[in-house]
């Protein structure tokens, strides 16, 4: 098993260090990130975010306005999520109440 | 290649379903054991009954197929009551019956346990090996096959015994991988396909197979097929299956269980790869190298047996080993000697084993070396089973020389006569480790007093039928079931040729 | 090259957080240590998110009303911060699971070390 | 309104369910298993009209917020999809079914509210897995789905937790992986929806930044789907947990991976890709193989039926990677029919040791013996049958899952590969067969476990734990000779676009 | 962005994690996640990510620290490694 | 955990601090239409000024305060206003959290920014409830068991 986790880390090391020859610079303008218009010109979303938000939601944070409108599901699933922990320590912890031990 | 006639009919299916219906009427009289027992023998009867309905048809050329639903894409659940298949079909079901009365004296002799049980898995044992004999396409078969494989377990370990649970382990050890190597052939073969139908004279003919396609493929089959027939290195299931009661011994590894894995070796042979494509890749010398070793190595080995019954185990695998060799001689002459042996062989086989049953339910005996002088106790048994070991060696007026005759004509016509060479030896063998039996039973002075009669029965009228079946065959034939025409039109089927 | 390193020196360094996280998450045999590990670990991949949204001279993705038009690209994407806000608050919620297991396996076996645990785990044979 | 919104309906009736329990359990606590079985029934309906509705008349893609996707979030309702939240909820119906009384036995009663809402947010995390179209959302999902996991294993016997802790650190690295994956590929192409990088990423051809993205995904739902060898969380976690999450998380919990990696492998990325720019789908197969062989061999030497059934899971989701490793048509018609078949299969034989457990207190092969049969006959029946299944006899589904894979291997010309399918089934013999033996040809061997058997009275478990196995079973040999109707009719419709 | 800031946080967010890992007594592994929590909170503001930088701060330097030290009250203090 | 009631310093000015991070934590709900905060931070903000006054003056008076089998039932009726305000949306006829089919305000951005209020508002309340009801629960008496 040790060796296995091991492997896993160099694994994970390898891959990172690879990865990151590949990856565009920071704060790249120019990057396909930041670009108007995805390679296969589609809309890119962030660059739509940042012009359109005010006019649609009426919201100058636009994390906000991307959070709680443009991709509020994900946020409806972090909140689930939260829930789900809430279930947990319930599930695992609380104790009976006092009305059940009759 | 004539065209056979198709049309459709359910028979093959109510032949199939028949004894599997029998089974919950059966489960639901477990406590009335003659009600029980008459289910068992109406199933078989009316199976018997179908099956032979669907013998003129057959004669004729005219095929009755059922197709039911496709199963996987392009394959459907189809049966179809061609010649080689009404004639496994007709062999099995009609031991059946008589099996089926052996049994009922057997397991009432021995006042065995759970009779609802063996009954039960005994009938769905038959509804699979007619479904074997019937099936339309390799994925039907399959599907029988294994069903085949799994109903016999419980047959097998009836015991319950250290060593029947042993027996029983090990048989499945062996069927079932022989089932994976099958599933895996059928696959390739409908990756090269997409079609698995057995057509007479080759389902892959005319494809553009390489031998390094061919070979492994049909090596393949062997494997999946061969456990069964137990050619010899996957024969070592049968002599431990002998665990079993004898009437399972008797129909199931002298007849079901073998002779589908032989029917196998037709099937895929002359409707898979079919017999140009065999001798193209040289095939069938695999085959017949397989079958020679089988034979002689079976045989000598049964030699050395003092159990009766695994004596006739390693009979039973060299006498398989003569249906192979049939196939593998690639002649239409010997193609019939090979399906004349299924049958006769399976009479044959079938009264020793119940010999060997009426004498363990009688005087307990299960080893070669006590049977002195019961010839005097048990004079039918023993006259029955002298019968059959004449048949087995291939001595005329018994069945065994007909079919060995076809053999041996047809290794002569394609001028391998090394293996005549190979059956005559084998008959001396069989001769060597049969006439033992029959002389200690006969002309030795045995212990045993004389006080004793005649075994059951519900047991010695089996035996006693088989036994003139043996003889009546021998002389006859054609009669009641026209096998040799049967054999002939099947033959035809494939060779396509004019009748021998 | 220059450029190449100003472009990436974040990213080495954020990589190099991830196999410490890891670290912690596989080696470490205390289960609190775990937890660390794994908080380490999340907040190298939120600094990655958040790393790559960064752009030369932009400022916050708060809308202020002098900047319109084509200077719009003066805003950093806001959608990388939009996800991260969603695991961190992932990472908490699995945090205090993790609490509630380490606290339910305490009161069990009265050790965090997970060797211990996994001992006491085939001996306690119930 | 309903028609229009049927794609989001399945995740939506699960989350609802799951925060109305808690509500409703104020007023009365019983109430919780009816409405997590109300919800399931619900989506389980939807679900299958979907499947019609899909069949008849094409993908539909629903927009959350109305925002188009790279926009907004969407989801994805094609016939993979639909198919397999069909399956899932389906299977989750039967087994809730039968979790009622099981719950009632190894639950302690304040602890069932919560626990039934996490069930229904672990269903809402799958089904949102699968269906939607956006990978930040499939994150989100997935941890939920994780998470509930987590608290419904955490709650078995007392050696739970410690499994528990583990398989959330393994899940959290997963999904940590996972996740960075997204990472990358989001820096890369500049949008999160599947259907657009699978536009982009041909343009902007091969990187290593995309290399890497996809090598972290998979192994992040690799960790999920236990493909070996990062498998190491499943059987304790499967063992200890109660047997009404085993017989849930066994059929679907893997499965999400595994449709994570046939979505991500197949769909995103495109077949050209996985197999000849980067061969990820060649080490996918060969990881898948020797996880099959691994899980059988280990399955063999277990003597608890829980943790053995758990091996066998390793082993068996093996098929499913391998089918989509394969990356031919029969490859995925295998592995996504292998998805169904293996969970009436594991549900099955879980339901059985759940039966087991509830009437012995015990699953431990070693103490069975042949009063287990008279006692329980239908139970061993259905356990005969799942086992016949799982060693691939026809005409159970077993045979025709490998059947499909064998196709697909002989297609590669993979023969090892063909190879491993067919041993397994051999090794899934062993193990089965050993079970079938005690139950039904092994006498007690001695006089105090007779007596043992004897004081436990009673006979076969209730009918409602009872029938939702012998549905299961008889699904087994159902849905083999029926498996046509649905290769045809909907797994032909599944295969990726350019088969 | 400010690349001397973020090196400069980047080294001590490395510092932090190592100690948080290596120190035995857990107070202070937690009391050292708690600075790294910050430290990273700075960093997710320096790069621009407000929203972040102070989630991180509330979460990571409040609940989880507050969490966390009532987790190591209940349990044990010491680690062995 | 040992409480700090006898501690007059603390105690004074946890007291007085305690309402003040209340009232910033709903100002940030609030306000993070415009600037940085929102449902999350808020929520946990309020939880941090709750949990301080179990940490200073002791479980007993917190459960005064905010009782702790309150957690989960007000943590679900958190997500279910996010929940709701979506599925009023598909009531209106829109799809699922589509607040343009709210029938609360007549401008389209408007609709949406009372929209994020609403559901900000839900996720403040669910994470306030359940981060309370974790520390409750962490914090629980061991079972005699």
């Amino acid at each position: 098993m040790k060796y296995i986790n091991y492997f896993i880390l160099l694994v994970f090391l390898f891959l990172l260090i690879y990865a990151s020859t590949g990856l565009p610079n920071r704060g790249d303008l120019d990057s396909v990130v930041n670009r108007d218009r995805s390679p296969s010109g589609t809309q890119n979303a962030s660059s739509y975010y940042i012009r359109n938000a005010y006019k649609d939601t009426h919201t100058p944070n636009m994390v906000t306005a991307v959070l709680a409108d443009y991709r509020s599901y994900d946020t409806l699933g972090e909140e689930t999520v939260i829930l789900t922990a809430g279930l947990i320590c319930f599930l695992l912890l609380r104790r009976r109440r006092k009305d059940d031990e009759e | 290649m004539n065209m056979s006639d198709i049309y459709t009919s359910a028979v093959p299916l109510y032949a199939v379903l028949v004894s599997l219906a029998a089974v919950p009427l059966i489960i639901l009289s477990a406590k009335r054991q003659n009600l029980r027992e008459f289910w068992t023998i109406a199933a078989g009867v009316v199976k018997f009954i179908l099956v032979l309905t669907l013998l003129p048809g057959a004669l004729e050329n005219r095929v009755a197929t059922v197709r039911l639903f496709e199963i996987t894409p392009n394959i459907q659940l189809a049966l179809k009551a061609d010649a080689v298949g009404v004639f496994f079909a007709i062999v099995a079901s009609g031991l059946w019956i008589l099996t089926s009365i052996y049994s009922i004296g057997y397991m009432r002799g021995l006042g065995e346990h759970k009779q609802t049980r063996y009954f039960s898995y005994f009938a769905v044992c038959l509804s699979s090996t007619i479904g074997i004999a019937f099936a339309a396409n390799l994925v039907t078969f399959i599907l029988f096959y294994e069903i085949l494989t799994i109903a016999t377990y419980p047959l097998v370990i009836h015991k319950e015994t250290k060593e029947a649970i042993y027996a029983g382990r090990k048989y499945l050890a062996y069927t079932l991988t022989g089932g994976v190597f099958l599933i895996a052939a059928a696959a390739w073969t409908y990756q090269l396909n997409g079609n698995l139908d057995f057509v007479p004279g080759g389902l892959l003919q005319g494809l553009a197979l390489t031998a390094g396609t061919a070979v492994p493929l049909f090596f393949l089959f062997i494997a999946g097929v061969g456990v069964k027939a137990s050619i010899m290195p996957l024969h070592s299931w049968l002599p431990t299956a002998m665990a079993a009661p004898t009437p399972v011994s008797a129909l199931l590894h002298a007849v079901a269980v073998v002779k589908a894995g032989v029917f196998g070796i037709i099937r895929v042979s002359m409707f898979i790869f079919g017999p140009d494509i065999m001798v193209q890749f040289g095939l069938n010398r695999i085959l017949i190298v397989f079958a020679v070793i089988t034979i002689l190595v079976g045989s000598l080995l049964a030699l050395k047996q003092d159990n009766l019954k695994k004596r006739l185990a390693y009979s039973t695998i060299a006498h398989l080993s003569y249906i192979v060799l049939g196939v593998g001689i690639m002649s239409s002459t010997a193609l019939i000697g090979s399906l004349l042996h299924i049958a006769f062989h399976a009479t044959m086989k079938i009264t020793l084993f119940f010999c060997a049953g009426a004498i363990y339910v009688h005087l307990h005996k299960e080893n070669i070396s006590e049977l002195d002088g019961i010839g005097k106790t048990m004079p039918w048994t023993l006259g029955a089973f002298t019968v059959a070991s004449i048949g087995l060696a291939g001595i005329p007026p018994v069945n065994g020389f007909i079919s060995k005759w076809y053999l041996g004509a047809g290794a002569a016509d394609s001028g391998q006569f090394l293996l005549i060479v190979v059956l005559v030896v084998s008959g001396i063998l069989n001769v060597a480790y049969f006439s033992p039996i029959v002389h200690r039973s006969f002309f030795r002075k045995g212990q045993e007093q004389e006080t004793q009669k005649e075994a059951k029965p519900a047991m010695v009228i089996p035996l006693v039928l088989t036994a003139c079946l043996s003889l009546v065959f021998g002389l006859f034939p054609n009669l009641f079931f026209s096998f040799f025409r049967l054999a002939a039109q099947a033959v035809t089927g494939i060779f396509g040729g004019p009748l021998p | 090259m220059l450029d190449f390193f100003a472009g990436h020196y974040a990213y080495w360094f954020i990589l190099v957080l991830l196999v410490i996280g890891l670290y912690g998450m596989i080696f470490k045999k205390n289960l609190v240590k775990k937890i660390i590990g794994m908080s380490i670990f999340q907040v190298a991949i939120i600094l990655f998110f958040v790393a790559s949204a960064s752009k030369w001279n932009a400022t916050v993705p708060i809308l202020e009303h002098g900047i319109q038009g084509e200077a719009l690209v003066q805003y950093i994407n806001p959608l990388p911060h939009t996800l991260m806000l969603t695991a961190i608050v992932v990472g908490v919620a699995i945090n205090g699971v993790a609490f509630a297991l380490i606290i339910r396996i305490y009161r069990r076996y009265r050790t965090l070390d997970e060797n211990t645990l996994l001992r006491n785990m085939k001996d306690d044979t119930e | 309104m309903i028609q229009n919104n049927a794609p989001a309906l399945v995740p939506l009736i699960f989350l609802f369910a799951g925060i109305i329990i808690p509500l409703a359990a104020l007023k009365l606590r019983s109430s919780a298993y009816f409405i997590a079985l109300g919800a399931t029934l619900a989506s389980t309906i939807v679900s299958i009209s979907n499947v019609i509705f899909v069949l008849d008349s094409g993908p539909v893609r629903y927009f959350f917020g109305g925002w188009p996707p790279p926009i907004g979030i969407e989801y994805v309702l094609d016939p993979l999809s639909a198919f397999l939240t069909a399956v899932i909820n389906g299977i989750t119906l039967i087994v809730l079914i039968h979790a009622g009384k099981i719950v009632e036995k190894e639950i302690q009663e304040h602890r069932r509210v919560p626990y039934y809402a996490l069930v229904m947010l672990f269903l809402c995390g799958c089904n949102g897995i699968i269906l939607t179209g956006d990978f930040f959302n499939l994150y989100v999902f997935l941890e939920i789905s994780s998470l509930a996991l987590y608290g419904m294993v955490a709650v078995g016997d007392k050696k739970a937790p410690i499994s528990a802790f583990r398989y959330l650190i393994m899940g959290t690295v997963g999904g940590g992986f996972y996740l960075l994956g997204v990472g990358f590929l989001y820096v890369h192409t500049g949008s999160l929806n599947m259907a657009d990088i699978k536009e982009i990423l041909p343009v902007l051809g091969t990187n290593p930044v995309v290399i890497v993205a996809l090598s972290l995904m998979v192994l992040g739902f690799g960790i999920k789907m236990a493909l070996f060898p990062l498998h190491g969380w499943l059987p304790d976690a499967y063992t200890h947990a109660p047997s009404a999450s085993s017989s849930i998380m066994a059929p679907i919990g893997v499965k999400i991976g595994a449709y994570g990696i046939l979505r991500i492998l197949l769909f995103v990325f495109g077949i050209k890709f996985v197999t000849q720019v980067f061969p990820i789908a060649q080490i996918l197969t060969w990881f898948s193989a020797a996880g099959i062989i691994y899980g059988s061999i280990m399955a063999i030497s277990q003597d608890e039926m829980k943790r053995m059934l758990a091996y066998s899971s390793i082993s068996q989701i093996g098929y499913i990677g391998l089918g989509i490793g394969l990356a031919n048509p029969y490859g995925i018609i295998g592995a996504v029919l292998h998805i169904l078949n293996h969970g009436l299969m594991k549900a099955c034989l879980f339901l059985v040791a759940g039966n087991f457990r509830m009437k012995l207190g015990h699953s431990n092969i070693k103490n069975f013996n042949d009063t287990l049969r008279k006692k329980m006959p239908w139970t061993t029946a259905a356990f005969a049958a799942g086992a016949l299944a799982m060693v691939g006899i026809p005409p159970t589904v077993g045979f025709f899952s490998k059947w499909y894979l064998a196709l697909g291997t002989i297609e590669n010309k993979s023969w090892i590969l063909l190879a491993v399918i067919l041993l397994s089934s051999l090794l899934n013999a062993v193990y089965f067969f050993r079970i079938i033996e005690k139950i039904y040809f092994r006498s007690p061997s001695s006089k105090q476990e007779e007596k043992e058997h004897q004081s436990r009275k009673g006979t076969e478990v209730a009918a409602s734990m009872l029938i939702p196995t012998l549905v299961l079973a008889g699904a087994l040999f159902i849905f083999g000779l029926l498996n046509t109707i649905i290769v045809k009719g909907v797994l032909m419709k599944v295969l990726p676009p350019g088969m | 962005m400010h690349w001397e800031i973020e090196i400069t946080l980047f080294i001590v967010l490395i510092l932090v994690a190592l100690i948080s890992l290596a120190v035995r007594n857990l107070l202070t592994a937690v009391v050292t996640l708690t600075v790294f929590s910050f430290a990273a909170a700075l960093l997710y503001v320096v790069m621009g990510a407000i929203d972040v930088g102070f989630t991180e701060a509330v979460v990571g330097g409040g609940i989880t620290g507050v969490l966390m030290v009532v987790l190591i009250f209940k349990t044990s203090r010491r680690s062995s490694d | 955990m040992k409480s700090n009631e006898d501690n007059p310093i603390t105690t004074l000015i946890s007291s007085i601090v305690a309402p003040f991070i209340l009232l910033f934590g709903m100002y940030i709900i609030v306000h993070g239409h415009y600037s940085p905060g929102g449902g999350f931070q808020g929520g946990t903000m309020l939880a941090a000024s709750v949990i301080l006054i179990r940490l200073v003056l002791g479980s007993e008076v917190g459960q005064l305060q905010f009782n702790s089998t309150w957690g989960t039932p007000l943590g679900s009726l958190g997500v279910l206003i996010y929940f709701g305000t979506g599925l009023a949306a598909v009531f209106f006829g829109g799809t699922f959290l589509n607040y343009h089919f709210l029938p609360i305000a007549q401008e389209a951005s408007m609709k949406r920014s009372l929209g994020i209020l609403f559901v900000e508002i839900g996720v403040g309340l669910a994470v306030m409830a359940i981060l309370i009801a974790v520390y409750d629960d962490l914090l629980g008496e061991e079972p005699d068991a």
